[in-house]
């Protein structure tokens, strides 16, 4: 199935916000504007894109501490995401959880996270609220390779296999856990394999190709909603860039980042489009001018806007407050 | 009515009350081993209690999605032992998510945590580990010592729109007492005075309190008062009860059943230092478990359990 | 393959001795001689005989809280065993351990376990050790159906499996995890399938078969030796009692467990071993007689053994004693 | 040389010296995040640094399996607040284990603590957690806060025979310092007095025996002279020389980085209460994290990490 000429452009655009917004992130942090821990997602827009696009919009996501594709594809708003990662007050989380743990509930984005796997264990219990509520909608827990091999993996699947939940887990297969290679994390060497030790469907895809992942959850998106039960989705992508900024990436070599440029996501949709005659020069040209307007604007306003009060450091935790404790 | 029994009132109206509420654990439709959750599965249906495959996880890491999202879910633990399997959803997740996101989503769960010696359940079923959560800033903590605030602090924990540990000692599940027709909530922060007495205030909670009860009859044999306090929920922690009673004895005994060293009988005897350092007539005297863990042979077990004898050692100590 | 007579003849005493002795155990607990969460192993006899006869006295066990069954197979002293359990002095653990936390490190025993399947990421650390010391030595965990839901299961095997290590994961699967039917625990319904995700050897065998078991994990443990790497055997057995001493189970019905002893392992080989004339009524008597007179004595012993001091409580921490702390 | 250096001295030295060490981890070989096991895959061979998958229940456990049957294991937890991913490891095996099974057993484990706020790590990448090992009976606890100590107390870890944790400040590897040549062992359970002074004893760990020093200069000019005690270990804890402090000064403030409630710091002031509750001359003062998890921004997370100014404020209290 393809989708409709229309929606390929929204998948164009949508995978070249991530891209920009990344890069635009990424300046900001090499320039001392953004603090903390940065991971950043270049190079595998076509997950987090593909994902989203085949979800509704009050469907959920559960992400991972590379994250801020899977909110800009989920829609989330760029202003409250850039202010987020500058700290600042009127960032989506009052600049208390940062990169690694920002969350947008008014787009179903249910969080970053810094412990890995973490949103494997979330994911059911999204999905029995689902099931209460009776909404039909579904919820995906994205985790990485390296995750892939913390026991809540195991769990998670296990218990939304046995309750047939509508969940589907997307695994960002990026090659690499850090300095760790994928070969020598995970014996067998196939993630998408581990589904059918838990009778739940498994594939193994191109997520460096938005349509075959934008398929795959469609499908597995589908099978949710029918109440049959979630799935497994191993995409294959590269991560362009360093495990986190700054990181010298001393365990790869630079082809394999040159070949992994060759696969580019955006180029290869925006090829696509251009051969179907859906894209011409100066329409590809508006778009990309709309999205550096749009980050524009998210830096404007997260530069405008101020730091939280030191103080403000004490709320938010609890919805009852306050106590003297 | 009994402790264990209690508690399945408060589970069962608040399942009435509430469709969102539901509980998840394992082997709690047959409400094994300790019959809290017996009965539930009949009136509300398998869809609202939830019999889970042995992954602790999965379980507590599931009750936080299902809270992010709407519904408000009662972990059973099984034992409080267990919550290692589940640590990083307590500690990293569930207390975190409301602030980290700035306050946009709440995390109404509660966990229910069997736990203490007992029967020679051994190292791995008899521990106390609520010291561990009090210092986790995200997470409130209950801890009843009788049916009564048993049913009012779950009801409470249950209603409450953050996250609650529940700790339940696994030896006061057959202690009776009255249990209020009306709905008897217990608010957190309300620490109760168990018993009155002007010489001496003895901190206890749970079974502690119980024991604390017992010594306390004894040393007014030998004209010696002793107030019981009981503060029922550590976080948060209702430090007027506590240091109004302190400022009358001017001497104070803590007793809990966990090991001595960095626990939540240490960080009470501070926080009253700190509201009353200049009340005191006397140092402050602890009881609780020596520093080992929990072993299996009866009188082995019997040594690691503190009792009735030992506040009553203490509290001599302090009158003298 | 099948084992010579007199092997098999030790299989059979073997899983007589466990039989007798969980039966004389059970009695004991129930005339109040005995303390503790009490879980016996009466029907799985051929799971613990089957796995100890396929191995070295010098290879490990980790166990789980049914565990008597593999110390007594593993050649464990009936004497030390009994007394523990009766929590003396004497026991091998001193009577901290007692059922669930018992430990005989002179037979290769590392451990009963309160937390289910915390043996399967302990193994292969020791099947590191192992390869260091390059002793061609081999490590068991067992676990149950319901442990093999937990993450420790998925980490355990993966680790295992990519650093090839002498590692053999043995599920009991007797069907229950205490009162929950493992159909509705196991997404998928074998555990043995999810060796496949692994890249390993996952068997599944009719665990009453004490010579099915022997089998599965000769091979599993040549295989270990050789240092392809570790294998997974599930098991199929029955428990004939209760979870713990004093279980109603009120889960399951008569039928079960009566259908369950007619696949009694024990009279199974005492068939075979009758029907090839290795054994008649007046050797298998003395055969019986002998294990009573065994048991018989370490319950004499255990009775006649002294209860710890209660200040004992305080010793066996800390390898580097004492300290004030 | 640095912290981090004094750390990898150690850990080569102890490699060297005894073929059963081995090092275990997430990115160890390559010395990722913070570089204290680089170039010792060079050095032993990718046999003795293991490279682990993202699996911290399996390296924890996979440690004690190794180090129950003859090696001796140093994990590097990578980041401490992930320790809840390997809870039960910790808490219910490795410190169990020699006691429950009647000292059969030794478990000679080292665990590499990377813990501590900085850099908006955020909630969860900054965390003490400390609190909790201490109330686990079983495990032994260090906390260097100079080179020289980073390379005594984790050479004595790696050398015991029961396990330690060792909590090394992140904010800290890149402290400079004197590194004895020769082997310069600290045992565990000795204090060091870092600063001695006459009127306010200031007891404190890792980065907090820093900010205290800097606190003390600048008190020191107002004539206020504070003797900074670090205790280094904290199981087992050198009560002799905190006591001793106390009873010379009468005056006490407690310095740490974690959250206020349930903290190493509650428990030390209770056991300075017990060691000298009549050498006191004023309530003891406490610096403490506020009891939220740790926030991203960095006025946020200034607010929530305690300061010499904080150390300062609470000395000049009890001086009062
Ligand atoms: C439980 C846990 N362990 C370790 C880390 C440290 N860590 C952060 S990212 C990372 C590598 C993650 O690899 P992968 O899951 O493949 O995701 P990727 O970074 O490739 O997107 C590690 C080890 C962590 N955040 N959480
Ligand atoms: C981590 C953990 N969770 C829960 C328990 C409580 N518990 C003890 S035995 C048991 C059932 C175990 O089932 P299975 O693994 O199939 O072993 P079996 O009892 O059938 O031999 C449960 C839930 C435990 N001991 N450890
Ligand atoms: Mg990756
Ligand atoms: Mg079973």
């Amino acid at each position: 199935m393809t989708p409709a000429p229309d929606r390929l452009l929204a998948m164009y655009a949508g995978m070249l916000r991530v891209r920009l917004f990344e890069e635009r992130v990424r300046e900001l942090f090499a320039g001392g504007r953004i603090p903390g821990f940065l991971h950043t997602s270049v190079g595998q827009e076509a997950v987090a894109v593909g994902v989203c696009a085949a979800l509704r919009p009050d469907d959920y996501v559960l992400s991972t501490h590379r994250g801020h594709g899977h909110l800009v594809a989920k829609g989330g708003s760029l202003r409250g995401l850039m202010a987020e990662l500058y700290g600042k007050a009127n960032g989506i989380c009052h600049g208390k959880g940062g990169t690694m743990h920002i969350a947008d509930a008014s787009v179903g984005y249910l969080g970053a996270n810094g412990v890995l796997a973490a949103g494997c264990v979330l994911a059911p219990g999204v999905g029995l609220s689902i099931k209460h509520r009776r909404s039909g909608q579904v919820v995906v827990a994205f985790f990485g390779d390296g995750a892939a091999n913390r026991g809540p993996f195991h769990e998670g699947v296990n218990l939304a296999a046995l309750w047939k939940l509508p969940v589907i887990f997307v695994c960002e297969n990026n090659r690499w856990a850090s300095t760790s290679a994928h070969a020598l994390s995970t014996a067998g060497g196939s993630i998408a394999a581990r589904a059918a030790g838990y009778g739940i469907p498994g594939e193994s895809i191109d997520g460096n190709d938005v349509l075959a992942v934008w398929d795959a959850v469609t499908r597995a998106a589908a099978r949710g909603r029918r109440g049959d039960g979630p799935s497994l989705v191993e995409a294959h992508t590269i991560r362009w860039v360093g495990h986190f900024e700054g990181d010298p990436q001393a365990y790869r070599s630079k082809e394999e980042v040159a070949a992994g440029r060759r696969t580019d996501p955006v180029a290869r949709l925006e090829r696509l489009l251009r051969d179907a005659k859906v894209l011409d020069d100066a329409h590809a040209q508006r778009v990309r001018d709309g999205i550096v307007a749009e980050i524009d604007d998210a830096v404007a306003h997260a530069e405008a806007s101020p730091l939280p009060e030191p103080h403000e450091a004490l709320t938010d935790l609890f919805a009852s407050y306050p106590w003297r404790d | 009515m009994d402790f264990g029994d209690a508690l399945n009132k408060a589970l069962r109206e608040e399942m009435r009350r509430d469709p969102r509420v539901f509980c998840i654990g394992e082997d709690i439709v047959l409400g094994v081993p300790f019959g809290v959750t017996k009965g539930l599965c009949e009136e509300f249906g398998p869809e609202r209690v939830l019999n889970a495959p042995i992954s602790e996880a999965a379980i507590v890491g599931s009750a936080m999605g299902a809270a992010m999202t709407g519904l408000v879910p009662v972990v059973d633990m099984h034992f409080a032992d267990f919550v290692t399997c589940a640590m990083d959803e307590v500690a990293n997740q569930i207390a975190k998510s409301r602030y980290m996101f700035g306050g946009q989503i709440d995390c109404p769960i509660t966990l229910r945590m069997p736990y203490g010696i007992g029967r020679s359940g051994g190292g791995h079923h008899s521990n106390s580990v609520e010291a561990w959560f009090v210092n986790i800033p995200g997470l409130k903590l209950c801890i009843p010592s009788t049916p009564a605030d048993a049913y009012g602090l779950l009801t409470t924990a249950i209603r409450d729109p953050d996250p609650v540990l529940v700790f339940e000692h696994r030896g006061l599940y057959r202690v009776t007492g009255e249990v209020g027709d009306a709905e008897t909530l217990v608010p957190l922060g309300s620490a109760d005075v168990k018993r009155p007495g002007r010489d001496v205030t003895v901190i206890a909670t749970a079974r502690m309190v119980h024991e604390s009860l017992a010594a306390a009859r004894r040393l007014a044999e030998d004209g010696i008062e002793v107030e019981v306090v009981d503060p029922r929920s550590l976080v948060p922690l209702d430090r007027a009860t506590l240091a109004d009673s302190v400022r009358r004895t001017h001497r104070v005994v803590i007793a809990e059943e966990g090991p001595m060293r960095g626990s939540t009988g240490a960080w009470l005897a501070w926080v009253i230092m700190e509201e009353c350092f200049d009340d005191l007539d006397a140092p402050i005297a602890r009881v609780a478990g020596p520093n080992v863990p929990i072993p299996f042979s009866p009188p082995l077990e019997a040594f690691a359990t503190p009792k009735a004898e030992d506040v009553e050692a203490a509290v001599r100590q302090v009158v003298k």
